[in-house]
């Protein structure tokens, strides 16, 4: 077994620098690098390029990292509920790169799996492909979209085991799996590490060959972005 | 003329036995709740969930547990969680049987916009590139006009598109309509609202052939 | 909840005909659909092309389809361990199209997700890549492969429910995954069928929208190809 | 001379703390017995394992946990399964660290060929391919000569190629060489085999500088 297990968050960030690309998992508030962002917008560093569906709300997830300018570019497919990211966007302070959700998750996963492209219907005939190249496949078009290239991928699972081993929990899985391996280095926070042997190897979402550093996260809020609900009987 | 509700639940009629949905954000959420009870669908969010069921119960609410629209869920027995990759196989692999969205325009090719206003507004596309470039069935469901009463059924779109020659059928507050080679065919008319209304609420070229009936909700 | 299963395996491949392809999952005799198996044996269907990961042996498997001259092309990426497939490829009965182990897996989930084709690393410079287009991304040659078009789609898993959703279970899961969804109808047969609502979402391998049909299989025979063992102590 | 186990051996001494390895058939699954085990190694066959352990204890195996090479085996702690298309996900995406694999000939710019003798034996590629195309750190285990006495090391394949200048090391059982961009560079003899013995076995390029070590191992 390879040991992958470090303390926390500070020892799992060690060499993030200015002007790194980051991808950084979780769908709206779901399922984000709690602890990993908090320690980002510890250490202050800047010029990030960010790879993640969303970016958070005013004062949480990475709404956190814009409110401090750590931000120079973002790279999503939704950036709603957000009034500090479409101030910083509408005035040029941010760049953004808009991309649709499953382009967004096939060059995270052509990143993992070492394609170097791939071609996607989405987007054909639309601003999103412009400059870029199409093809036509069985009288069908598509886009040419290249993988991603990132230094760190900051995933969250539900539980992980020292060997890097991950297990996703309900729909806060979303782009954590794609992202592991997608990136220079992996670093996975989980909500409950255990040894390796304790899970079992058949449900095992990500295997730890695709993980570099794992540790067990601290204080997860989990904010839900729209409670919705129906009244108890 | 129709409410939020009301499309809905024109739309809910187009909604067949063994069908996988996937809904948008707005009018599309509301489909679930009027489709018969006497037929099996699923619906998909393509955040990662098949088989999604009402919203929770008052305080069982779970975090780890969001539809498309980031709205709280519950989930049916035959459910299943699943990453992005595979939500979108599920999508662009065409397995998804029905897709209904908003939109803020739409064209008399089938052209859609609904992510983008140049300078103002700025929300993304999410997933709803993939889902008009891969789904075979797409409905749209939206006003038939602006707040400020333009027609949102245009020759052209004016706004940056989302995909082109993609929709098949529109549900509006006013008229159920095709899009055909020739333009937007209606089908039928909302309760109370006649063809002249229509026409006058349509830029795009409506073709009226015959009686059009009212809806049957 | 949409009803996928059926009775057995004479119900759940109605359809299949002279002239068809067919995906069948498994590694070696590891993970078979044992059941679809002898039932297309039953029904003497002829002209086939399968795409399988391997032909079985000269008894078991696909072998029995070879036995029979069922199959006129065979896609696959290792077919050692078989005289008779042997015999056929050497005499020109069989046509045998050999593909490389992660790009025959590639095709089939660029069916299952709708990519038209993909860019893989694998056989460039070698006979597989004759005639095919290459293309270089950052240095590096990468050949373009196309997505399969298969008819039936025969897989095998642990567990089932109704809806369709199955769980793998070791190594049997192997390119099983992969081909569901991949074919106009995917047909699985599973060794334990249960209601709706008895798997855990959580942990289901493939949800059952890539599933038209499921039957429970019956005498699961499992043989072991490479029986490798060490002496109890 | 060595013979399979110490080319195993020696291959072994390659395999460093925190590798993820992949071992053909043949001579490579032999490596496993000899790693040293005071490092940690993980095995990962590619038809869907990582952390293999040792062969089952007889009366244990089982038929749904094989290796690449059909063979029953077992995991250790922190093992995981999963489908063909993450596997080679792993083999594509440079995850894997190390590959060992036999062959029938290597030349002196690295082409390996290792899956076919025309008009007369095709057991195919299986995922050898995928593995050369995208490791980058490539052994080769093999007997330095045929049945026939031929050498193996040649100027030019003459079989048709499984990859393209992929080779970084072979070990045989005469000798551990490195292929440089002017041929074979002799690092390494086998215990009591000369440099010229290697010299008559080697067909293509052989480059030999100073003094050669026996191996130690």
């Amino acid at each position: 077994m390879i040991h992958k297990g470090v303390k926390d968050a500070q020892e799992a960030l060690l060499g993030v620098k200015d002007g790194m690309t980051f991808m950084l998992g979780g769908f709206g508030l779901c399922g984000i690098p709690e602890n990993a962002i908090s320690e980002l917008v510890r250490l202050g560093i800047s010029n990030l390029t960010c790879i993640s569906n969303n970016a958070g709300v005013d004062d949480f997830g990475l709404g956190l990292l814009l409110q401090k300018h750590q931000i120079k570019k973002m790279i999503s497919s939704y950036v709603g509920e957000n009034d500090e990211f479409e101030r910083q966007m509408l005035s040029g302070e941010l760049e953004v790169e808009l991309t649709p959700q499953g382009t967004l998750a096939e060059k995270c996963r052509a990143a993992q799996a070492g394609f170097p492209a791939i071609y996607t219907p989405a987007g054909y005939g639309t601003e999103v492909a412009e400059g870029k190249e199409t093809r036509e496949f069985n009288g069908k078009m598509y886009v040419l979209e290249y993988a991603y290239e990132a230094d760190f991928a900051f995933v969250k699972a539900w539980k992980g085991d020292e060997a890097g081993n991950l297990i996703f929990k309900g729909t806060a899985r979303n782009f954590n799996p794609c992202m592991c391996g997608a990136a220079k280095i992996t670093v996975a926070e989980v909500e409950e590490l255990v040894p390796a042997g304790q899970l079992d190897p058949n449900e095992i979402h990500i295997p730890g060959i695709f993980v570099q550093r794992i540790f067990q996260g601290k204080h997860y809020e989990k904010r839900i972005e729209q409670r919705t609900v129906r009244p108890r009987n | 003329m129709l409410d939020k509700n009301g499309i809905a639940k024109r739309i809910a009629k187009e909604v067949k036995d063994g069908y996988y949905v996937n809904l948008g954000i707005g009018i599309p959420t509301l489909v679930a709740n009027f489709v018969r009870n006497d037929i099996s669908v699923e619906f998909q969010s393509e955040n990662g969930v098949l088989g999604m069921g009402p919203f929770p119960i008052d305080g069982e609410e779970d975090a780890d547990l969001i539809n498309a629209g980031k709205q709280t869920i519950t989930t049916l027995p035959g459910a299943s969680f699943f990453d992005s990759a595979l939500s979108f196989s599920m999508i662009r692999g065409k397995h998804v049987d029905l897709t209904i969205l908003g939109a803020m325009e739409v064209s008399e090719n089938g052209d859609i916009a609904n992510w983008k206003i140049p300078g103002k507004m700025v929300k993304g596309m999410g997933g709803a590139m993939d889902l008009v470039a891969s789904a075979e069935n797409i409905i749209v469901a939206m006003m038939h006009t602006n707040k400020a009463g333009e027609s949102k059924l245009l020759k052209r779109c004016t706004l940056p598109l989302t995909g082109v020659g993609c929709v098949k059928k529109i549900v509006t507050n006013l008229a159920v309509l095709e899009v055909i080679p020739e333009g937007f065919k209606l089908l039928e008319r909302a309760p109370g609202v006649s063809v002249e209304a229509i026409q006058n609420a349509t830029e795009g070229e409506l073709l009226v052939e015959g009686d059009i009936p009212e809806m049957d909700l």
